[in-house]
């Protein structure tokens, strides 16, 4: 029963991940960022780079979202804002750190603010160096990550089995 | 009314007072007055309507001298009269409040009492401004003897779960919210759809960059100021490398100006272009969102073009400009103007004649010009109300006198009238960036700049997209300023953009906020959720270390 | 009508699964179409399936403080009722599948049930965003629904009966967009109120309350609202495309007059702001409204002068 | 006061292929002035570590293994660096530069950004250097 009952699982996970990494929705969080990274991550979805042709969409709410990318040096005052944020958001769920001060502090080490960096608040997947970096670069980063969760290199999640009843 | 009369007449207004009265410089009056009767001398300037508040620098002049020392300064055209009120390093040092006559202040007094531990007696409101919850009480960061390890984070009051305040609905937007590409925090009270009472908390952003300047040498700090705000960083440079080159007296050369006057002008089209976008997303204009995102890209191939990167350009150096711009680059100049100019004007007609987007913005958020002046607007969302002030033409710095722009102010005052504003500024940009580069003059672009600048203070204001950025710039002699004070416009903007606030309807928060163009601001706006995982159940603490452990052992 | 051929045509052909892909094309024909008005290239054709597979996959976080029985219940609400409007709609241009007298009254019912269910999700909950998103859909509802179903009843009492087949028949021998056309535009911009499209979108205005009632949803919940948004585009277009554009007749012309309509859909999306609640309400009372009731006057008057 | 002001340029732009630039299939071209990931030349260094003393972000380390022979290693991580060309202005001997078409740096770890430049036998004298007891400051 096991051989076919993992043969039908085999197949399940591969349509999920295809369709995980298919459509990406995104969720932007500035840590404290100076908003140079903010605006080349909007850039992407305007026409001349338009990352819609990925299926990857910006969404409001946590909630809807898959992929949190972060910039700045996560201040003191965001800190607790960052983790809630990523909290809220449903299983799998990816982190893209966007931005030389998201991944290292940037120029803003050792100000008295700021935590520093992103991986130390939240498990990063991806980090997006440069200050800030282009448009294409930010694609490029997205791109790295999808070929990541698509040959699964990541140990997959282990998806809760059934719906969460929250107390 | 040149410079001299306005000093002239500012003496004479604050003679009653003056304990002590210098000219540093030229346009600049420092009058000594005693702390009691500040709230006197300024409301004898703001009476005579003799120009706004523009700043409240604290200083903190150490532990031997045991002094700080709080300036008031206030500007009109190209003069700045500095209020200087020395207070006791021990005990509380406190200061009678400004904010009754100038609202805006109460922004600068919350800031000057957090930073540097000065209590402001009836200031409307002491809360904190941009130091995080967890800060410990009696740790001011901006004190000479303030060590890192004192701000240890301390268990902050847990903050109340905004909800809902008698039949009134607190509607948080928050630090995560898709209208701010910030975070900034905005309490909504709400009755029904109609705002009645606005709050906001900045702090989301503030890294203590003023504190930083302090560690680092005159030419690190170049790229640590540009760093402020992505979108005008161009003018934090200029602002500074201005401030410092007077305080060393060197003598930039005259096509070094022109070059930092052309980049300006190209900062200035890309960030209103980016405003255009914002706030037309905002109101759920996708479309203008789209489009004019798509043209800004013009003006950002051009920035790269001509300074190495689309954001955060570093073309100004200490003493002059890194990259030249010559004939060469001036075909592709003209060539990408021509095609912005033409979008431009397309813009400016599709913002005053769309059906759907007037009900958005006529008549949203109106601010008369005495409303304006009392709430200390600045720039575009002032000159919108009919204020007519812009530093580029009050005092002209750096080639501004060689290639002046014209100034654009609007009756209207309401969210269209600052649409149609920055439009028609753009254009006058799109004229001054011609000019400047068929008469470049000529000369080479950088001079040689000590790396130890003179002792000094000086003051240096800019116009930044938004308004005017004010620069105070302290030096004793060595390789790193003793104090550098930075106030950006948007600062100013907020006071009149939260009063205007109430009143309106919720739909029209968001706009409100960008309508101003804001740098920075944010909120917490999340339910606390307790995840329970098979079998036991998470506390809150628990679920966060579950969430990190889980991920964390991966890498 | 033995069951198994009801079970197979519920479960595949006319309603069921074809429905819901036939949903997603045309969810797909729409984002595409707004992208190139925004001169951008926009998603592939399989996105709204991608993005449907990885909603269903996910996990589906239940905030504290709900009531779990109308967490988990309302979205099957609002998928099974725009299912059950399918079946006595015509898509894809075949006769509906059942018809009873009356049943135009019912479809439009069962309709806008999906709308009433979304409401009712972003009220069952403490998050301030859905709470607003809840109380503008429900204001938003009140505001379309009234002239949508005048513009809709102008042809039946053109066709003299009132369920959706004879309705169709009698499109299908006069175009009704040329008799009614004051009828035809109010039925198009209610069909964008219904689906609530970019000028009508303030109950999930992205920018000013996150996703509106669907804010605290995700997974499995954000997906079945998902799916019956779509199919209720599908069922609403074809009851406008049957009324209007020359009723039921070959499924190929009539998904290219469904098309017609999205692509109309499309254009008004892109060019027009977002309203506000009360200026929604107000334009739909003061000319959706009244301009419906004129074409019912006109149109009663004619009748009875005509027989 | 038009219903749609914009009717004429999305018609227009509907009809008019898309601006979208095929970006991870075809790489754009960048400005000559573009400033990208850093490139080190180790014989025309004198190991002053004058770009270092410069850097606003401490991003480039210069390690001298052996001045007279002109053995030097630039350690340089390229998640602190900001591109700003600072340390190109400071170093007197032109041995600094920008490359303008390294731009996608996008890493899975951040092993990746610690970058050492100069020549094979010196980076491995300077690894085994770290390979002792970290007596060195970090």
């Amino acid at each position: 029963m096991n051989v076919s009952q993992n043969y039908v699982n085999k197949i399940i996970e591969k349509i999920s991940t295809w369709a995980r990494v298919n459509s990406p929705w995104a969720i932007h969080f500035n840590s404290g960022s100076c908003n140079g990274c903010d605006i080349e991550i909007l850039a992407t979805l305007t026409p001349r780079y338009d990352v819609e042709r990925f299926g990857i969409k910006l969404h409001g709410s946590p909630r809807h979202a898959d992929v949190l990318i972060c910039t700045g040096p996560v201040t003191r005052q965001a800190r607790e804002r960052l983790l809630r944020t990523y909290e809220q958001m449903p299983e799998p769920k990816f982190v893209v750190a966007v931005g030389s001060c998201g991944i290292s502090g940037g120029v803003f080490q050792g100000c008295y603010n700021i935590v520093g960096h992103i991986d130390e608040v939240l498990p990063v997947d991806a980090f997006i160096p440069g200050c800030p970096p282009r448009p294409e670069a930010i694609i490029d980063g997205i791109v790295k990550l999808l070929g990541h969760i698509q040959n699964g290199t990541r140990p997959e999640i282990m998806l809760t089995t059934g719906v969460q009843e929250a107390v | 009314m040149t410079t001299e009369i306005h000093l002239q007449r500012a003496g004479e207004l604050l003679a009653p007072f003056a304990k002590g009265t210098n000219n540093p410089e030229v346009n600049r009056l420092d009058v000594k007055i005693a702390a009691s009767d500040l709230p006197a001398a300024a409301s004898a300037l703001t009476d005579a309507s003799w120009g706004y508040l523009a700043a409240i620098t604290g200083m903190d002049h150490g532990l031997d001298v045991n002094e700080l020392e709080a300036l008031y300064h206030f500007c009109e055209g190209a003069a700045v009269t500095t209020l200087r009120v020395s207070l006791p390093r021990e005990g509380c040092p406190e200061i009678p409040s400004v904010s009754a006559q100038i609202p805006v202040a109460s922004f600068f007094e919350r800031e000057l009492s957090e930073m540097l531990g000065v209590t402001v007696v009836n200031t409307p409101d002491p809360s904190r401004l941009f130091l995080p919850d967890d800060w410990p009480v009696d740790v001011y960061p901006l004190r000479q003897d303030f060590k890192q390890e004192q701000a240890a984070s301390v268990q902050p009051d847990p903050t109340p779960e905004p909800g809902r305040v008698g039949n009134k609905f607190i509607v948080p937007i928050g630090p995560q919210h898709p209208a701010l590409k910030e975070p900034g925090h905005f309490e909504f009270t709400v009755d029904g759809e109609i705002i009645t009472g606005a709050r906001m908390r900045l702090g989301y952003v503030h890294r203590g960059i003023e504190k930083a300047t302090e560690q680092r040498n005159w030419i690190q700090n170049l790229y640590l100021l540009e760093r402020i705000c992505g979108i005008c960083s161009h003018t934090h440079t200029s602002a500074y490398s201005q401030g410092v080159e007077k305080l060393a007296q060197v003598e930039v050369p005259p096509r070094a100006l022109a070059i930092r006057e052309l980049v300006a002008g190209l900062e200035r089209i890309h960030s209103h272009l980016l405003w255009l976008g914002v706030v037309s997303h905002e109101a759920g204009f996708d479309t203008l969102f789209m489009y004019s995102w798509r043209d800004r890209e013009t003006v950002m191939n051009l920035l790269e073009e001509l300074t190495g990167n689309r954001v955060n350009y570093s073309i100004c150096a200490l003493g002059g400009v890194k990259h030249d711009i010559g004939t060469e680059q001036s075909a592709t100049i003209h060539k990408a103007l021509d095609y912005l100019e033409e979008r431009i004007r397309y813009y400016l007609d599709v913002v005053t004649s769309d059906t759907t987007f007037l009900q958005r913005t006529r008549g949203v958020g109106t601010m008369t010009r005495d409303e304006a002046i009392h709430f200390g607007a600045l720039g575009p969302t002032a000159r919108a109300c009919g204020v007519n002030r812009d530093v580029r033409l009050d005092a002209p710095y750096g080639a501004y006198k060689r290639f002046p722009v014209s100034i654009i102010t609007d009756e209207r005052g309401d969210l269209e009238a600052r649409f149609v504003v920055r439009m028609k500024e753009l254009l006058v940009s799109c004229f001054t960036i011609r000019t400047i580069v068929d008469n470049m003059p000529t000369g080479e672009i950088i001079t040689k700049f000590p790396r130890k600048v003179p002792a000094g203070e000086t003051v240096s204001r800019v116009e930044a997209p938004r308004g005017e950025a004010f620069y105070y710039i302290k030096s004793g002699g060595g390789e790193s300023p003793t104090r550098l004070h930075i106030r950006t416009p948007s600062l100013c903007n907020w006071t009149s953009v939260i009063n205007k606030a109430v009143g309106h309807q919720l739909a029209d928060a968001p706009m409100l906020i960008a309508g101003m163009d804001p740098c920075f601001s944010c909120n917490d706006r999340m339910v606390t959720v307790r995840r329970q995982a098979d079998t036991k159940t998470l506390s809150w603490f628990e679920l966060r270390e579950y969430g990190i452990k889980k991920y964390g052992q991966r890498k | 009508m033995t069951p198994f051929t009801a079970l197979l045509s519920i479960m595949f052909f006319p309603a069921g699964l074809s429905l819901i892909f036939s949903g997603m094309l045309y969810e797909w024909v729409d984002r595409k179409l707004v992208a190139r008005f925004q001169n951008r290239i926009g998603p592939r054709w399989f996105q709204p399936l991608a993005d449907t597979i990885k909603l269903l996959v996910k996990e589906e976080i239940k905030p504290h403080g709900l009531n779990s029985l109308l967490f988990y219940g309302l979205p099957i609400v609002a998928l099974t009722g725009t299912l059950t409007a399918a079946l006595y709609s015509p898509i894809f241009g075949l006769s509906p599948i059942h018809s009873f007298p009356g049943d135009l009254i019912v479809t439009l019912y069962l309709l806008s049930l999906l709308t009433m269910s979304m409401g009712l999700a972003g009220w069952n909950g403490s998050n301030r965003f859905s709470l607003i998103g809840a109380t503008r859909t429900l204001t938003q509802l009140f505001a379309y629904e009234a002239p949508f179903l005048l513009a809709l009843l102008g042809p039946a009492i053109a066709a003299g009966s009132w369920t959706i087949k004879d309705v169709s028949i009698y499109a299908g021998s006069h175009w009704m967009i040329f008799s009614q056309p004051v009828g035809f535009f109010i039925a198009l911009i209610g069909l964008m109120g219904k689906l609530e499209l970019p000028p009508f979108d303030a109950p999930e205005a992205e920018t000013e309350i996150v996703a509106g009632a669907l804010t605290e949803y995700s997974g499995r919940g954000l997906a079945l609202f998902h799916i019956g948004k779509s199919v209720e585009m599908v069922v609403a277009v074809s009851l406008v495309t049957a009324f209007y554009l020359g009723g039921i007749g070959n499924p190929f012309l009539f998904l290219l007059k469904t098309l017609v309509i999205v692509l109309l859909m499309a254009m008004l999306q892109a060019m027009l702001t977002r309203l506000r609640i009360d200026q929604t309400v107000g334009m739909w009372w003061r000319f959706g409204a009244l301009l419906a009731l004129m074409q019912i006057l006109i149109l009663v008057i004619i009748k009875g002068w005509l027989v | 006061m038009k219903i749609g002001s914009m009717f004429k340029e999305i018609v227009v732009s509907f009809f008019s292929p898309p601006v979208t630039e095929n970006y991870p299939f075809e790489k754009p071209k960048t400005a000559n002035r573009f400033r990208g990931k850093l490139a080190f030349n180790s014989s025309k260094c004198t190991g002053c570590n004058l770009c270092s003393k410069d850097c606003p972000a401490n991003a480039i380390e210069i390690i001298i293994i052996d001045r007279a022979a002109k053995r030097f290693v630039a350690r340089y991580n390229v998640d602190r660096c900001i591109y700003c060309a600072q340390c190109i202005q400071s170093c007197k001997f032109k041995c600094l530069d920008l490359s303008k078409d390294d731009w996608e740096l996008a890493a899975l770890q951040k092993g990746h950004f610690e970058v050492n430049y100069g020549k094979e036998e010196d980076i491995v004298t300077l690894l085994e250097r770290f390979a002792q007891p970290k007596n060195e400051p970090g």
